[in-house]
């Protein structure tokens, strides 16, 4: 039995992570609530369980995500994070046919080379040590990515970089000369048995002339046990805790559990599985745009870890959801953030007793304009002519008088009066026993859709408009306009609507599509989210959005929100229309 | 030939720009000012809106225009003017003779009288003051105190003093007072901090360029208040305060509050000097007693008499941009008058 | 005491110095656009509760600037947080929040 | 044009009262009404300036146009030279010409003004008349003013009236011929008139709200119109 | 206060008040509740002063709180008048006097109208004509009575016999005085003073000895407001109104207040013991009320006319403190005595009287 007294901070610092692992996993899942209970038992023994797997394996281990973004980034986190992993995957074979036993102590394999130095006879060998030092090296690589990273973040593309906290920044230290301490103490211990690998060996001979070469090479093998002891230790206590809580997170993830509108056990996790990378920041026009750097999701998820979360902060986002699209390992951050909105403002205010109760005729659609179309009456005067052209059985339900959809009131956290006002809206729609509910505003579609109770289908104007041409109830006419179109947060990321407003564009003028397009639109700056930000910084983010959105110089810039219309008319410096006004206009019936 | 003569009634800032330039056309100008300086009522204002430029340098640059160029007659008054022919004899008040081929006015404006507006007891209650006190006040660096010497906590600023009043009988508006409150307003947060200051008035009628700037600048960065209401009535307090009667319009509820000053924005009125010189003439004057030009939109600096001219706020109500420029305009219809040019014998 | 058959009638009137200006202290903290409001009236012609009901922003701002702040609560509560005034106001008020701050602060009282 | 604008300008204090109001609330400001009543001069002229006819005529209908005091304060102030307070005079006028006064609680008390005063003035000669005025009805004047009224000829002789005698003299009684004259005046110059229509009007809301309606001051709808107060005048 | 402002306004608002031959007509409300006034009035014009003043048996109300009270029409209002104009024209007078501000408002206001409607006047003409074959002269001369002890205030005070000064300190007496609105809010230029610092009853206190207090609501109404006060429902507004002014002048102290129109000092005296009643509070020294005076009762005890002839025994708020700080002798035994002595028993409790007679014992 091979030991030495240097194995122990390594091998107690495992025994201790191991353990901690297991606890903090153990707690949330017995936090989880019954249902979701039911489905992490249900599915752990099925495919899903594999599909997890392989997604650990792409996001924890090749990280996907990050290289889809920025190769470079991608890469270090790569060599870093699977290079380690098959130190310890080959170093275990090796050591086996080594040892000649399965039954090794844990550190045998990691301190292999300073028991075994004799490797006459046994079969590999040679490849063996040559392919360890080749891991070492592809590991040392992103290491030193990761130095040249620290120094110039500009090399990759990264503007901003969150601060970070005293033990962050400790671990980061320890996790940088864990591998560099490996290759002296393998070297070391090469030169003085004359062997070793194509890196190891040749290190080891240039380290050949130095005085006690048995004490420097013991040396070398504490500082290594040390640093790995080390590691585990301080672990749970930073950032790096994401390591672990990420894979329980994509194993919950694939069985269905979500963030839901209360802080459940999987938030807690999603919020423990932030590895701080900051790569929100930099994605948050609040940030580049209007220059507000303390509010950004990083800060509000680690405010959230330590329940520090700053009112102020809280609601000075507009929830455009742009930070989460980038988020490599893709937490709720609008999700988070309602969260706690609702837990800041959970005092009932508000009283809609004055609203009347309003029934409508029985027709096959009802069309909800909603309070912002109202100030911009051309969409609704749109929507009507198209109505009428496409002799559609309707009712324009709010004609005078919009009830809000209540999507405002939620997003300041108000969910309770919401309900209220969405309550009167259901009924007034049950009333006429439509088929269809059609909204020109992605605010309220986006509640509708998912707050209502309402068992009809809900469109938005485009979604609607797509289909009354498809259905050849109207037949719109091409146009050799460049247009331009602009995605509404709330329709896009917030809706998943990207196709349809598309289409329906592409059959009356020439789209143009741009970079930050789709899941990567930029807000219009005009956002309901944010009740904080004063108008100088809106205009700042408008200003920006409306200079990439007219890159291409296009004719015409077009959105499906009266909101985002609103606030991009202002520097828009080409004519602005609703997807709406541009179908009507180019109706010919 | 020898130059031909204008004789310029009243050396404030429109006889000042009107004759620098007359001047330079190579006429033989002369001012007749009654005081013993040019410059008029601008002398008396620190600061002018909405720049907060001192009212001295604006003076030193008209007097560079006038300086060498004009004859200026100090502390004279005019007791008559004929007209034979196209001459005019002006005899002064110490009986000399000037002639001169045209006359031009800028007799200006005096303001307000605010005892007039008995119901806000100016001379009366000890803490009421005019806007042209305080303008003094500042002037001369003097501290902003209440009679009794205590800094006052709160301030109050009525406008339409003497205007759009026919109370009083000036029905107009006299386009500065509103701006002027927002200033001096401004200027009181600017020396005493701590005070609450609040314009009561009935439209703010904020119309130059940087007038609107300078209101949301006293909102936002000052916190200068605004009840939109007409006083009804001050009345003095035991400790010598002033309680004050309004309707806040706005909430549709009649308010009463204590101030420690009252200011009262008074307005334009035209000036004793007008009148006296309207009636040597027979200059016509306009409903608002103010002289009446030819015609309101093309011949504004034309009188009634051949011969005649008006320049500044003897006219109406002007600021002092508009005074200087129509100074200028001023300059010009004479000029064109004297050269004989058909310009001047258009008709509208 | 007699009972006459009538009483003092209550002022009406505005009595500035009586009146407390909390609310209107706390409002102008959380958000400072409060203090530049023209009191155009616009936020109220927009306004969707306003449809339905005499509610009347602009009005509910001047009453707390003078402290009358008896029916404050009663009245911002019919407020729907919609947004229409923000996007409507000409001097950019911040509405949706000074609507938030008064009912914080008279949540506080 | 609004026909019922069209009455008020035949009203002579209307033409004097109205020119051009600029909303700038003086006469609110000064106002003795507006501080104890919902009450705002300034609006009342604002909405009859609108020449809006469905607006008067909620105005003649309303209880606002008789919270004034007739005090007059605001002519002395307004800066347009308008006199809120005639044309309130001008609206009460035509609210009773129409018969609208009686929608009011307020305006119904017209009625108490009729007869009571208009009562004496045709009666007595004044506008008041000692016996009418006891505390039965007027509490608040005492208990010196009880002991007067108890003791009326004394105190009046010792004070110099020439109480119900000839000639001249304080609450002496006037002669019939006089009087005659005075109701005389009423019938040509529409004093009856208004009176009458008064009584029409009130009579038919008396019958509306099924109060017993009567002669004199001694009957359910007079006591209810002289004491009843909804306190709905002062929302504060 | 700078009582050299208030000078300047007074001399611009000097008003024409005729010499002699004055036509008197009678208040409605001072005849009923301050009887001793108008006698006291005639009495000094007559007696003291030497003037005519002639009383027409015919003559009835102008109709003003009918007017007022909106249920006498402007035409039915103008013609009476008229027909006190045609009884004065009849009698052969041309300066006619009211003895009320609301008749004497009503007066100007006819003639105002008059002026600037010519085609009114006209139409009065024929009705007063139909109605009474009656014709008439417009007045030369109007004035309030008041405007007349304001005339000859000097002459009165070199009459004097006591003035109003405490006889124990020497100190002036405070005075509020309260002109009633009607008097110069309508037409200020018909007022001595104007409307906004009048100086027809100030003019009296200076000149008597007193010194005048101005206080904040020294401008608002009594309260009265006709149907407001007449209509017990209203009264609440009636009674806020005094109260407001009450409230106001307390902290001055004033030794009284001195009025001017009919029924403002009947509000002032009255609302004071309702207010005691209802609040109980009362706003003289001592738990005392503020003795409340009309100008002929002040004139009158200037001249040395007994208390209970001018008929300050009808005063809810009791003047005996007043007299007694005048140094004015009375008799409390003839208080409520009736002609030559008779007993005519006494009032119920007066709560002022009571409170004066606790604050006496301790």
């Amino acid at each position: 039995m091979k030991f030495d007294l240097f194995v122990l901070p390594f091998t107690v610092g495992l025994a201790f992570i191991l353990l901690y692992t297991v606890y903090r996993f153990a707690r949330w899942i017995s936090k989880l609530s019954f249902a979701e209970k039911k489905k992490f038992w249900l599915w752990l023994f099925t495919h899903k369980t594999i599909l997890a797997i392989k997604e650990v394996f792409m996001e924890c281990l090749i990280h996907r995500k990050i290289y889809k973004n920025n190769p470079l980034l991608g890469y270090m986190h790569m060599s870093i994070a699977l290079g380690w992993l098959a130190l310890i995957v080959v170093g275990n074979l090796e050591s086996r046919i080594y040892s000649g036993t399965h039954l090794n102590p844990p550190y045998f394999p990691i301190f292999l080379r300073f028991f075994v130095h004799d490797h006459h006879g046994i079969p590999w060998s040679f490849f063996f040590t040559n392919l360890m030092d080749l891991i070492l090296l592809f590991v040392l690589s992103g290491i030193i990515l990761a130095y040249l990273k620290r120094a110039f973040s500009f090399l990759f593309g990264i503007k901003r970089k969150p601060r970070r906290r005293i033990q962050d920044i400790m671990i980061m230290i320890i996790l940088w000369s864990i591998f560099p301490l490996r290759l002296f103490a393998e070297s070391l211990t090469a030169s003085v048995y004359g062997n070793g690998g194509f890196l190891t060996g040749t290190i080891g001979s240039m380290f050949s002339y130095l005085p006690y070469p048995n004490e420097l090479a013991y040396t070398f093998w504490w500082l290594y046990s040390i640093s790995l002891g080390a590691f585990f230790f301080v672990l749970p206590f930073t950032r790096y805790m994401h390591i672990p809580a990420e894979i329980l997170l994509i194993f919950m993830r694939r069985f269905g559990i979500h963030t839901e509108k209360k802080y459940t056990s999987f938030a807690d996790l999603e919020v423990y599985s932030c590895p701080k990378c900051g790569m929100c920041m930099d994605k948050c026009q609040m940030g580049f745009a209007a220059n507000v750097k303390d509010m950004q999701s990083v800060y509000f998820i680690q405010s959230v870890r330590r329940n520090k979360v700053e009112e102020q902060k809280l609601y000075n986002c507009m929830i455009c959801g742009r930070c989460q699209e980038f988020c490599p390992v893709g937490i709720s951050l609008n999700d988070q953030r309602m969260i706690q909105r609702r837990l800041v403002a959970d005092v009932v205010d508000a009283k809609f007793d004055y609203l009347p109760e309003k029934v409508i005729p029985a027709v096959d659609v009802v069309y909800f304009a909603g309070c912002m179309t109202h100030l911009t009456p051309a969409i609704k005067k749109s929507m009507v002519e198209i109505f009428e052209q496409a002799g559609v059985n309707y009712n324009f339900m709010d004609a005078d008088g919009t009830i809000c959809c209540g999507r405002p009131l939620m997003l300041a956290g108000k969910d309770t009066e919401a309900r209220e006002l969405q309550k009167r809206n259901e009924d007034t729609i049950r009333s006429s026993g439509a088929k269809i509910l059609v909204t020109s505003c992605p605010i309220c579609y986006k509640v509708f859709k998912e707050e209502y109770k309402l068992d009809i289908e809900i469109m938005h104007h485009t979604q609607y408009l797509l289909k009354l041409s498809n259905e050849n109830k109207i037949k719109v006419k091409p146009s050799d306009v460049l247009a331009v179109y602009h995605d509404p947060c709330e329709l896009g990321r917030g809706s998943d609507v990207y196709k349809e407003p598309r289409k329906l564009l592409g059959k009356a003028v020439n789209l143009q599509e741009i970079k930050n397009s789709k899941e990567k639109s930029l807000c219009c700056g005009g956002s309901l989210g944010n009740t904080q930000m004063n108008s100088f910084k809106r205009d700042m983010i408008t200003e920006d959005a409306c200079k990439q959105l007219l890159k291409g110089n296009p004719d015409l810039l077009v959105t499906a929100c009266p909101l985002c219309k609103k606030t991009l008319g202002k520097y828009a410096t080409v004519e602005i229309k609703d997807i709406a006004e541009v179908v009507a206009g180019q109706l010919n019936n | 030939m020898e130059k031909k003569k204008i004789v310029v009634i009243g050396g404030g800032i429109a006889g000042m720009e009107s004759s620098s330039f007359l001047a330079a056309m190579d006429f033989d100008v002369t001012i007749i000012e009654k005081a013993d300086k040019l410059g008029g009522h601008v002398r008396n204002w620190e600061r002018l809106f909405p720049t907060m430029r001192l009212g001295a340098e604006v003076l030193d640059f008209l007097n560079q225009g006038v300086e060498g160029r004009v004859k200026i007659v100090y502390n004279t008054e005019i007791t008559d003017i004929k007209k034979k022919k196209d001459v005019f004899a002006i005899t002064t008040g110490d009986g000399k003779n000037i002639e001169a081929d045209a006359v031009l006015v800028t007799t200006g404006y005096d303001l307000f009288d605010a005892r007039k507006k008995e119901e806000y007891g100016y001379k009366i209650y000890d803490n009421v003051i005019t806007s042209s006190d305080l303008e003094m006040l500042f002037t001369e660096g003097k501290k902003i105190l209440t009679a009794d010497g205590k800094t006052p906590k709160r301030i109050g600023f009525v406008h339409c003093v003497g205007s759009r009043d026919e109370k009083v009988g000036n029905a107009y508006c006299s386009k500065v007072c509103c701006v002027t409150a927002v200033k001096q307003a401004v200027e009181i947060k600017d020396r005493l901090p701590e005070a609450e200051v609040f314009c009561f008035y009935m439209d703010m009628r904020m119309f130059g360029m940087h007038f609107e700037f300078l209101y949301k600048e006293a909102q936002e960065k000052y916190g200068v208040n605004f009840i939109r209401g007409r006083l009804s009535e001050a009345s003095e307090n035991m400790d010598g305060s002033i309680v004050v009667k309004v309707e806040d319009t706005l909430a549709g509820k009649p308010l009463r509050m204590n101030l420690d000053l009252l200011v009262l924005m008074v307005g334009f009125v035209p000036s004793e000097g007008s009148n006296k010189v309207g009636k040597m003439i027979g200059l016509k004057t306009g409903p608002n007693k103010f002289f009446k030009t030819q015609d309101q939109h093309t011949l504004t600096n034309v009188s009634n008499i051949e011969g005649v001219f008006f320049a500044g706020a003897c006219t109406s109500p002007k600021t002092i941009t508009e005074t200087i420029t129509d100074a200028r305009a001023a300059a010009v219809t004479v000029a064109d008058y004297l050269h004989d040019q058909p310009l001047g014998r258009r008709t509208i | 005491m007699i009972n006459f058959g009538y009483s003092l009638s209550n002022d009406r009137q505005i009595d500035f110095d009586k009146n407390d200006l909390k609310i209107a202290r706390f409002v102008n903290q959380g958000e400072p656009t409060f203090k530049i409001c023209i009191a155009c009236g616009t936020c109220t012609a927009t306004c969707s509760a306003g449809q339905f009901t005499d509610f009347n922003f602009r009005k509910l701002m001047i009453m707390i600037k003078r402290g009358e702040d008896h029916k404050v609560k009663e009245e911002v509560s019919k407020c729907m947080l919609c947004g229409k005034c923000t996007l409507a106001c000409p001097r950019n008020v911040n509405t949706r929040n000074v609507i938030i701050n008064i009912k914080k602060a008279v949540n506080l009282k | 044009m609004s026909t019922l604008y069209n009455e008020l300008k035949k009203d002579i204090r209307f033409e004097e009262g109205l020119k051009a109001c600029i909303n700038c609330g003086t006469c609110t400001a000064i106002c003795a009404a507006s501080e104890f009543y919902d009450y705002d001069p300034r609006v009342i002229v604002d909405t009859v300036q609108t020449r809006d006819e469905q607006k008067i005529e909620e105005l003649l209908k309303s209880e606002t146009i008789w919270y004034c005091g007739e005090c007059m304060s605001c002519k002395t102030r307004c800066p347009r030279g308008n006199t809120p307070g005639l044309v309130i005079m001008a609206l009460r006028a035509l609210s009773q010409e129409k018969g609208y006064f009686v929608e009011s609680e307020k305006g119904r008390q017209q009625l108490f003004m009729k007869r009571v005063v208009g009562g004496w003035i045709l009666k007595y000669g004044y506008c008041l008349y000692l016996e009418g005025i006891g505390t039965d009805m007027y509490a608040e004047q005492g208990p010196v003013w009880d002991w007067c009224q108890k003791n009326w000829p004394e105190v009046m002789e010792r004070l110099g009236a020439n109480y119900k005698g000839d000639g001249p003299g304080i609450l002496r009684k006037i002669p019939e011929e006089a009087l005659d004259e005075i109701r005389e005046i009423f019938k040509v110059t529409g004093g009856d008139e208004r009176f009458e229509k008064i009584e029409h009007f009130s009579k038919e809301k008396a019958k509306e709200l099924n109060l017993e309606f009567g002669e004199g001051t001694d009957n359910e709808y007079f006591s209810h119109i002289f004491s009843h107060n909804s306190n709905k005048h002062n929302k504060g | 206060m700078i009582i050299e402002g208030k000078q300047a306004i007074w001399k611009e608002y000097q008003k024409e008040i005729a010499d002699d031959k004055y036509f008197y007509v009678r208040s409605c409300v001072r005849q009923n509740f301050f009887p001793g006034s108008e006698t006291a009035f005639l009495q000094i014009m007559r007696e003291d002063l030497g003037k005519d003043v002639f009383e027409h048996s015919c003559h009835t109300t102008c109709t003003g709180i009918g007017y007022h009270g909106d249920v006498v029409p402007l035409d039915t209002m103008m013609t009476v008048v008229a027909r006190q104009f045609a009884l004065m024209t009849e009698s052969g007078y041309e300066n006619l006097v009211p003895s009320c501000i609301t008749s004497f408002g009503i007066y100007t206001e006819v003639l105002d109208t008059w002026h600037h409607f010519p085609e009114t006047e006209e139409k009065v003409r024929t009705y007063l004509k139909k109605a009474t074959g009656r014709e008439f002269q417009i007045p030369k001369n109007l004035a309030h009575a008041s405007d007349l002890i304001y005339k000859f205030r000097k002459e009165i005070a070199q009459k004097a016999q006591y003035k109003l000064i405490d006889t124990n300190t020497g100190i002036p007496l405070k005075a509020v005085e309260h002109i009633g609105c009607h008097y110069a809010k309508m037409f200020p230029s018909k007022g001595i003073g104007g409307a906004e610092y009048p100086y027809v009853l100030s003019g009296m206190i200076e000149e008597w000895g007193g010194e005048v207090i101005d206080y904040p609501e020294r401008r608002h109404c009594c309260g009265f407001g006709f149907r407001q006060y007449l209509v017990q429902a209203n009264r609440g507004y009636s009674m806020s109104c005094s109260h407001k002014k009450f409230e106001s002048m307390e902290p001055y102290h004033p030794d009284l207040i001195l009025t001017n129109c009919p029924g403002c000092p009947m509000f002032l005296d009255k609302w004071q013991y309702a207010i005691h009643e209802m609040q109980g509070k009362s706003y003289g020294r001592n738990g005392e009320g503020i003795p409340v005076l009309t100008y002929e009762e002040l004139a009158g005890l200037v001249l040395g006319y007994d208390p209970w002839d001018l008929g300050l025994q009808l005063h809810q708020v009791p003047c005996e403190t007043l007299l007694d700080k005048m140094g004015i002798p009375f008799d409390p035994a003839k208080k409520y005595c009736g002609k030559n002595g008779k007993d005519l028993g006494h009032p119920a409790c007066n709560p002022f009287e009571q409170k004066k007679m606790l604050t006496f014992k301790d």
